[in-house]
C-alpha cells in the first residue's frame, strides 16, 4: 500500500517535462502525434499508459499550462472513442480517431430525449435502413457541446419488433448533415448554454457509420455512460470536476467564515467526504494500474460525488450570507481559477440541482448499486419484455393498474 | 381552541387566489435575460393598492384596513403562491415601519396615503447585509431643516420603485428611523442583480440625502418590524412548499419511466410524502404566528422566528426536490420551476439564514427559564 | 382562530374540579360512573365530551394525581372500545365496557405476527367455527400488555378460501382461556418486558364473541389502527408519549449544555418541530369539536413525530457525552417525572429504534400519506387479490420474479 | 500509487478471520442481564495473546512483532467484525502509551511481558469523561519510592482485567504518565454499567496508589495514542458498518412482504445503497489512516481524525438502518443486531464525539494553512 503520487524527481516525469521544454506551446495535434491526449489508449492513438503515467502526463500538460484534452474533447477521448478501439473497424478508426485526439473534431453524445431520460432505453429516435444509408429521425435532448460539435455518437432505434434494449444501434453521424438542427438550452443558472436540443430530420447517414453490429446499441450505451461515471467519483463540485471540499476550506480559512461553529462542523463533514472520493480515485487508479476490475468505485461512485457536490455547493454559498444572492459576486475566494466556469462558487451552486439529474439521476444510481453491487431484486420494468412497437399499450396498462 | 380559518379568512383567500390567477402572469420571465420588470411589476401593482393589501393591518383610525395578521397571509400566501412580482413586500416593511416609528402626527399624515398607492422601503441592512453593525451604517446628522443621511444601504426591498424610504441611521450611538424622498437629491439607487428575479431588489447610497425623523423611534423598532417580515416570508414559502409539492405530485403522476408513472416508484412517493409533512407543519406555523402577533401573545416574536426558519428551509427542500422529480426539464430557464427555487433560496437569506432565527428561538427560550 | 386552551376560570372546569374536591382519591370506576374515562363517548359510557371538554377532565384527572385512564387501558379506550359501540351488540358492550372502563379489565390487541409485520393483511392465525364456538390456533407477537389483560381484541382468519384482506375476523377473547401462553420479549433496552408474544393453542371462543361480522376484520383493524395513530401525532418522544422537545429545551438550558453551538441550533430545530406536532394536535382537536374529518394530522401524524422522537431522543443522549452511555446515569435532568417508564432520557433513548417500526413502519406510513394524501399511485402487491390459500405460490412466484 | 492490500495484509485477515469465526461466540450475551464476562472475554485472551495480536505493532526490538499499522486494522477489522469481547483495546492502549512514554529502559523492561499476555489498561479520562480538565484529575505526589497517585479515573477500558494500568496524573501543572499495578493497595475498580456489553469499561478511583513514572512522559504522548486509539475504534466501526449492511441485504432477500422480498422496495434498496457507499468510504479511510500513521506522514494525525469522525458516525447509521430493515424482531434483546448498535453507540463517544473529531480536522487544517 502506498499512497504517495509520481513525485517531481519520477524518471518518466522528467523524460515528458524535457518534451515540453523542446516543445514550448504546443497545439493539441503534436501531443496527440506524442500519444499524450489519450495516453491510455494502446499505440498508435496513444502510450499504452498505465494510470500514473496517465496522471503525471495530465499534469505534465497541465503544467504546461493547457487544457486536459479530455475536457476539451470528453466525449471522444473519454466517453466514446474507445469503443472503436473495441468495436469500430478499421477504416472507422482511421477516419474518426485522428481528428478528435487532435481535438480538431469535437464529438458530442445524441442520446437523451424529452420523453426518456432515467429510462433511456425508451428512446423513440429511428434510424432506417435504405440501401446504403439510414434515414434517421427524432429528437435528442441535454446535448452537451452540440453547438460546436462535429461528429454525433447516435443511439437510434433500428428495428422496433424487437424489446426495448434490443433494438437499438449506434452510429457516428457528421453534425453537419442536412437535417440536423442544434438548438441551445439555457439552464437555470442563465449562463452560456451548457446543453443543445438537437432534431433529426430525415438525417442520411451512410451505413458504415455504423457502430458495431445492429441492436448493439444498448450494450456499447452502457459502456459509454460506465466510463462517464467511473470518471465522476472525483472529488470535484459537479460531475467530479472544479473546486473540492479541499478549495472549499481554504476559502472558508482565509476568509475566517470558518469560525462559525456551524460551517465549521459542516466543512469538516465535507472535507472528509471529499478525502474519501479522492481515495476511491486513487483506488480505481490502482484497479487500473493492476489491470483488476474497477470495484465499488467504479458502479457507486457518482453515487457519492453526486450529492456530496450538491452540498459543497450550498455550504459554499450559504457561507455568503445574503451577498450570495446577488449574481456573481464571489465573496468566498477560489485563489486558483483553473476549473473553467465553474471556478466561481456562485455558478457551481446554481448548476448544482443538475448534479444528481445528469448521467443517471441518484435513484437510478441508488437501483445500480443496490442490484449489481448487493445483489437486492431487480425493478420490474413492465415494457422491458415486449416489443417496442406494442410498448405504449403496455405502458398504458401499467400505468392504469398502478393507478387503480 | 379554534385552529380553523373562518369562513371570513376563507372568502379573504379566496378572492385573493382569483385576483393573481388572473392577474400574474411569470412567462415573460421564462426567457432568458428577463428581471422583475418583465413580469409587470408595476402594473400589478395599481390593482393592489386599489384592493388596499398595502394597507390591510393598517389600523383605521391611520385610513387603513383595520384586519388582523390572519387576513394578512391569507393574501401574502397567494401572492407567494403566484410569486406575484410587486411592491408588496417593500410597501409594507415601510408601512410597518412608520406604524412603529412614527409619532401620532406622522402616522396620520403617512399611512392614510397608502390608499392612494403609496409605495415604500426599508432600509436597514448595511453594504454587507448585516443588521446590528454600528460602524459601517449610514450616518445621520442634524441640519437646518431636519437631518441629513450619508453612508450605503443594501438589500432593499422595492427601493427602485418606493416613493418613499424609511432608512436606520445612526445618530448620538443609536439607530433611529428616518424617511426621505426615493427621489430627493443625493440618493443613487443601483436594482441589484437579485437571483429571484421576481422581487426587485437594491443598493441604495445616500449622499446628503435630506430626511424626516420619525419621533418614535427606539430599540424596539426593528424587531417589531422584523417579527412581521419573518411572517410575510413566511407565509410566501409556506403557500411555496405547497405549490412546489402540488407541481411535483402531478407531473409524477403523469411522466412515464419503465413503463409507470414515476410517482408509483417508492423513492418518489417517499420524498413527495414528507414534502406534504413540511407543507403542513409550515403551514400551521405559519397561521399560529399570524395569530399570535395578531393577539400580542407573548409568544408572538418567538412564533414568527420559527416559522421563519421553518418555512424558509422546507421551501429550499421541497423547491429542490420539485426539480428533482422533474428531472432535466425543471433545471431549464424556460420552466417556472427554477423560480420558485430561487425565490425559496432567497427567502433563506434576506432577513438571515433559518440558523439565525433558530439563535433568536433559543435566545427567547433561554430568557423565558431565566 | 384561537389557540388558547379553557383557563382555569373556565365553568366548564369548576364544576369537574369541584367532583374532585368532593370525592378526594376516587377509584377509576368512581370516574367512569361519572362518564369520565372515556369522555368523549356517548352515554352511558362517556359524557360525548367535544375535545375542550376532554381536555378537561383529564387535566383535572391528572391534577388529582391519577394516571390517565387511556394510558392504563389503551387498547380498550383508546383503540379498540369504540369499534363496540359502533358494531358490537349490546350484549357484548353489557359484558365488556363496564370493566374496561373502570380499568378493571385491561385489553390487549392480538394483531401482529413474526411472518407478517408491515404486511398485516398476511397474517396466519385461524379461527376455526365449530357448532357455537370458534377454535384459534396461532402465534401473536408484539403485545403490549398481554401479561396482565383480561381481554384480548383477536385478529384471525376465518376464510382462507378469500382474498387475504377478506377472510379476516375480529373477536374478543378471553386472555385465561386454556391455550393462551403469553411469553415476555425483552427488548433491546434490556428495560421489563414492553412486549409479549401470545401462543394461541387450540383455544375455544364462544361464537358470540365474533365483533361484527365475519369477514370485517381488515375494516375494524384498519380503524382501530388509524385511531392508535392520530393519537400518536402528539410530540412526545416516543410514540407521543413522554417528554417532548420543550422538556429538552428545558433540560439543555438548565444545565448550561445549551451553550455548544451544534447543539443549540439541534435543540432549536427539534423545538419547532414539536411545536409543529403541538399544532397538529390542536387542529385535530378542532376537527373533533367541530365535527368535521381529520385532515392531514389523522394520517400523517406518526410520520413526523416517528421520526422527531428518535432525534429527540439521540439529541438528548448526545447531550450527555460518554457518561451517557452507562446504562440509567440521568445526566440530563427531566424535572417532571410525569411519564412513567420514559422519564428518563436513557430508556427514551435505547427504545426510541422502535419509533419508526411499531403501529406502521416509516416506510408504510410515507406510503399512506403519498397514496392517501396525495393520490400517488399505489403500491402493487401481487398477493392481493389472489385466494389467501394460494399466495405461498404466488409469492414464490413474485418473489422468483422480482430475484430475476 | 498502489491503494491495494498485498497478499501478506490478506493472509492475515483471511487467517484473523477464521481465528474469530471459530473462536467468538456472542450468543450467551443474547440472554438478558449477561455481560461482558459471559461471551468468553477472559478465556478468548488467552488465545490472543498467543498470536501476539498485542504487541503486533510493538518494534522487534522490545519483543513485538513489529508490524505496520495496516496489518494491526487487519486484525482489528476482524475483531470489530465480530464483536469479539477481549482486552484487546485495553492493551494496545497501555502499550502504546508505554511506547511512547516510557524511557528506553522502561521499554524494554514493560514491553516483552506483552508477549506472556500481560493485560494492560490506559487511565486518562477524569470522571466527567474529559480529557483536559486540569482541575479534576489524578493527582501524583512524589513519595519515598517513587510517586503515589490519588484521585479516579472512569472511561477506562479493560481496567478490571488488566495486570498494569498507565494512568496520566497531575505534577506540577503538567500532566505525566505513571504505571501501577491494577492489584495495588488503594486502587479499587468497578465495573461500569456500560450499555456496550461486548467491552469492558471501569471507573478507578486511586487512594495514594505507589506509581512508576514513565521517564519520556510528555504532552506530545495522548496525541499520539490517541491516533492509534483513532484507528482501532475506526477499524472496528468499518468492519462493523460493512457487518450491519451485509446481515441487512441478506435479511431483506429472505423477508417476504406483499409478495415480495422486502429488499424489492426502492426505500430498503435506497437505504442499503447508501450503506454501502459509507462502508466503502470508512474501509478507504481506515487504510489511508493506517498507511500514513504507519508512514509517519504528516497527514498521519488528520487521517485519524478524518477516519474515526467518519467511520463512527457511519457505524450508528448503518446499525441504526439495520434494525430498521429486520423490523420489530431486530429490536429484540435476543437478536445480535443491538449488540452492533450499542458498540457503534459507544464508539462514537469512548474518546469524544465525531465533532470533536471535526474540530481536530479543521484545527489541523488552519493550522497548516497559517
Amino acid at each position: 500500500m502506498d499512497f504517495n503520487l509520481p513525485g517531481e524527481d519520477d524518471p518518466r516525469r522528467i523524460k515528458v517535462r524535457k518534451w515540453f521544454e523542446e516543445n514550448p506551446n504546443p497545439t493539441y495535434a503534436q501531443l496527440a502525434k506524442q500519444g499524450w491526449t489519450a495516453s491510455n489508449w494502446p499505440e498508435p492513438w496513444g502510450v499504452g499508459a498505465d494510470a500514473e503515467m496517465q496522471w503525471i502526463i495530465d499534469e505534465e500538460i497541465v503544467r504546461a499550462g493547457l487544457e486536459l484534452p479530455y475536457t476539451i474533447n470528453a466525449i471522444a477521448l473519454n466517453q466514446c472513442g474507445q469503443s472503436l478501439l473495441n468495436y469500430g473497424t478499421e477504416a472507422q478508426r482511421q477516419k474518426f480517431l485522428p481528428g478528435a485526439l487532435a481535438c480538431e473534431e469535437i464529438w458530442c453524445m445524441l442520446f437523451s430525449e424529452p420523453s426518456g431520460g432515467s429510462d433511456l432505453g425508451a428512446l423513440r429516435t429511428t434510424a432506417r435502413r435504405e440501401g446504403d444509408h439510414y434515414v434517421v429521425n427524432g429528437h435528442k435532448i441535454w446535448t452537451s457541446v452540440a453547438d460546436h460539435a462535429s461528429v454525433g455518437v447516435l443511439v437510434a432505434r433500428t428495428d422496433a419488433s424487437k424489446p426495448k434494449h434490443s433494438g437499438l444501434s449506434m452510429f457516428l453521424i457528421d453534425m453537419k448533415s442536412p437535417g440536423v438542427t442544434v438548438n441551445p438550452i439555457i439552464d437555470m443558472t442563465g449562463n452560456k448554454n451548457e446543453y443543445n436540443e438537437v432534431f433529426l430530420d430525415n438525417v442520411k447517414v451512410p451505413a458504415d457509420a455504423l457502430l458495431g453490429q445492429e441492436g448493439e446499441g444498448w450494450k456499447l450505451t452502457m459502456e459509454q455512460l460506465q466510463t462517464e461515471r467511473v470518471g465522476m467519483t472525483k472529488p470535484g463540485v459537479v460531475w467530479g470536476m472544479g473546486p473540492t471540499a479541499r478549495d472549499l476550506m481554504n476559502g472558508l480559512i482565509e476568509t475566517g467564515r470558518i469560525r462559525d461553529p456551524l460551517l465549521r462542523d459542516e466543512a469538516a463533514k465535507l472535507y472528509i467526504e471529499g478525502e474519501i472520493l479522492r481515495l476511491l480515485t486513487y483506488r480505481n487508479m490502482t484497479s487500473r494500474i493492476n489491470g483488476t476490475p474497477a470495484g465499488f468505485e467504479g458502479s457507486a461512485g457518482k453515487m457519492l460525488s453526486s450529492p456530496h457536490g450538491q452540498r459543497m455547493a450550498d455550504l459554499a454559498k450559504r457561507s455568503q450570507g445574503v451577498s450570495g444572492m446577488i449574481r456573481n459576486p464571489d465573496v468566498l475566494p477560489l485563489p486558483e481559477k483553473k476549473w473553467g466556469m465553474f471556478s466561481n462558487w456562485d455558478y457551481a451552486y446554481w448548476f448544482s440541482p443538475a448534479n444528481t439529474l445528469g448521467v443517471g439521476t441518484q435513484e437510478v444510481l441508488l437501483n445500480v448499486v443496490a442490484e449489481r453491487v448487493l445483489g437486492l431484486p431487480r425493478e420490474s420494468d413492465p415494457t422491458a419484455k415486449v416489443p417496442f412497437s406494442e410498448i405504449s399499450n403496455t405502458s398504458a396498462k401499467a400505468a392504469k393498474q398502478v393507478r387503480q | 381552541m379554534n385552529f380553523a380559518l373562518s369562513e371570513d379568512h376563507e372568502f379573504l383567500r379566496d378572492s385573493a387566489s382569483k385576483f393573481v390567477d388572473e392577474q400574474v402572469d411569470l412567462s415573460p420571465l421564462l426567457r432568458p435575460g428577463a428581471d422583475v420588470t418583465d413580469a409587470g411589476y408595476d402594473q400589478l401593482w395599481s390593482r393592489i393598492s386599489e384592493l388596499g393589501w398595502s394597507a390591510i393591518t393598517v389600523p383605521e383610525v391611520y385610513g387603513g384596513l383595520g384586519m388582523s395578521y390572519i387576513d394578512l397571509v391569507m393574501i401574502v400566501g397567494e401572492t407567494g403562491r403566484t410569486l406575484a412580482p410587486c411592491p408588496l413586500f417593500g410597501t409594507l416593511a415601510g408601512a410597518w415601519s412608520i406604524e412603529a416609528a412614527g409619532s401620532e402626527a406622522q402616522k396620520m399624515a403617512l399611512l392614510p396615503k397608502l390608499a392612494e398607492g403609496m409605495t415604500l422601503a426599508l432600509a436597514v441592512a448595511d453594504e454587507s447585509g448585516s443588521y446590528d453593525n454600528m460602524a459601517t451604517d449610514v450616518h445621520a446628522t442634524p441640519s437646518a431643516d431636519g437631518y441629513v443621511l450619508s453612508g450605503t444601504k443594501s438589500f432593499v426591498v422595492d427601493a427602485a420603485s418606493a416613493d418613499k424610504i424609511i432608512v436606520s441611521a445612526l445618530i448620538d450611538d443609536r439607530k433611529d428611523y428616518f424617511i426621505v424622498d426615493a427621489n430627493a437629491a443625493g440618493i443613487a439607487i443601483e436594482i441589484l442583480q437579485w437571483r429571484d428575479i421576481t422581487r426587485q431588489v437594491c443598493r441604495v447610497e445616500l449622499d446628503n440625502v435630506s430626511a424626516e425623523r420619525l419621533e418614535a423611534s427606539s430599540e424596539n423598532v426593528w424587531p417589531w418590524v422584523r417579527d412581521r417580515l419573518y411572517l410575510v416570508l413566511a407565509a410566501e414559502s409556506a403557500a411555496g412548499i405547497r405549490t412546489a409539492l402540488n407541481d411535483a405530485v402531478a407531473y409524477a403522476k403523469e411522466r412515464i419511466a419503465f413503463g409507470k408513472p414515476i410517482g408509483a416508484f417508492q423513492a418518489i412517493k417517499h420524498q413527495l410524502a414528507n414534502l406534504a409533512g413540511a407543507a403542513e407543519g409550515a403551514n400551521a406555523m405559519v397561521q399560529y404566528a399570524a395569530w399570535s402577533l395578531s393577539e400580542n401573545d407573548e409568544r408572538g416574536p418567538l412564533a414568527a422566528a420559527m416559522a421563519q426558519s421553518y418555512a424558509s428551509e422546507q421551501y429550499r427542500e421541497a423547491t429542490h426536490r420539485n426539480i428533482q422529480v422533474f428531472g432535466a426539464i425543471g433545471f431549464t430557464w424556460e420552466m417556472k420551476n427554477h423560480l420558485y427555487y430561487k425565490r425559496a433560496r432567497c427567502n433563506a437569506e434576506l432577513l438571515g439564514a433559518p440558523a439565525s432565527q433558530r439563535e433568536q428561538v433559543v435566545r427567547f427560550l433561554e430568557e423565558q427559564a431565566a
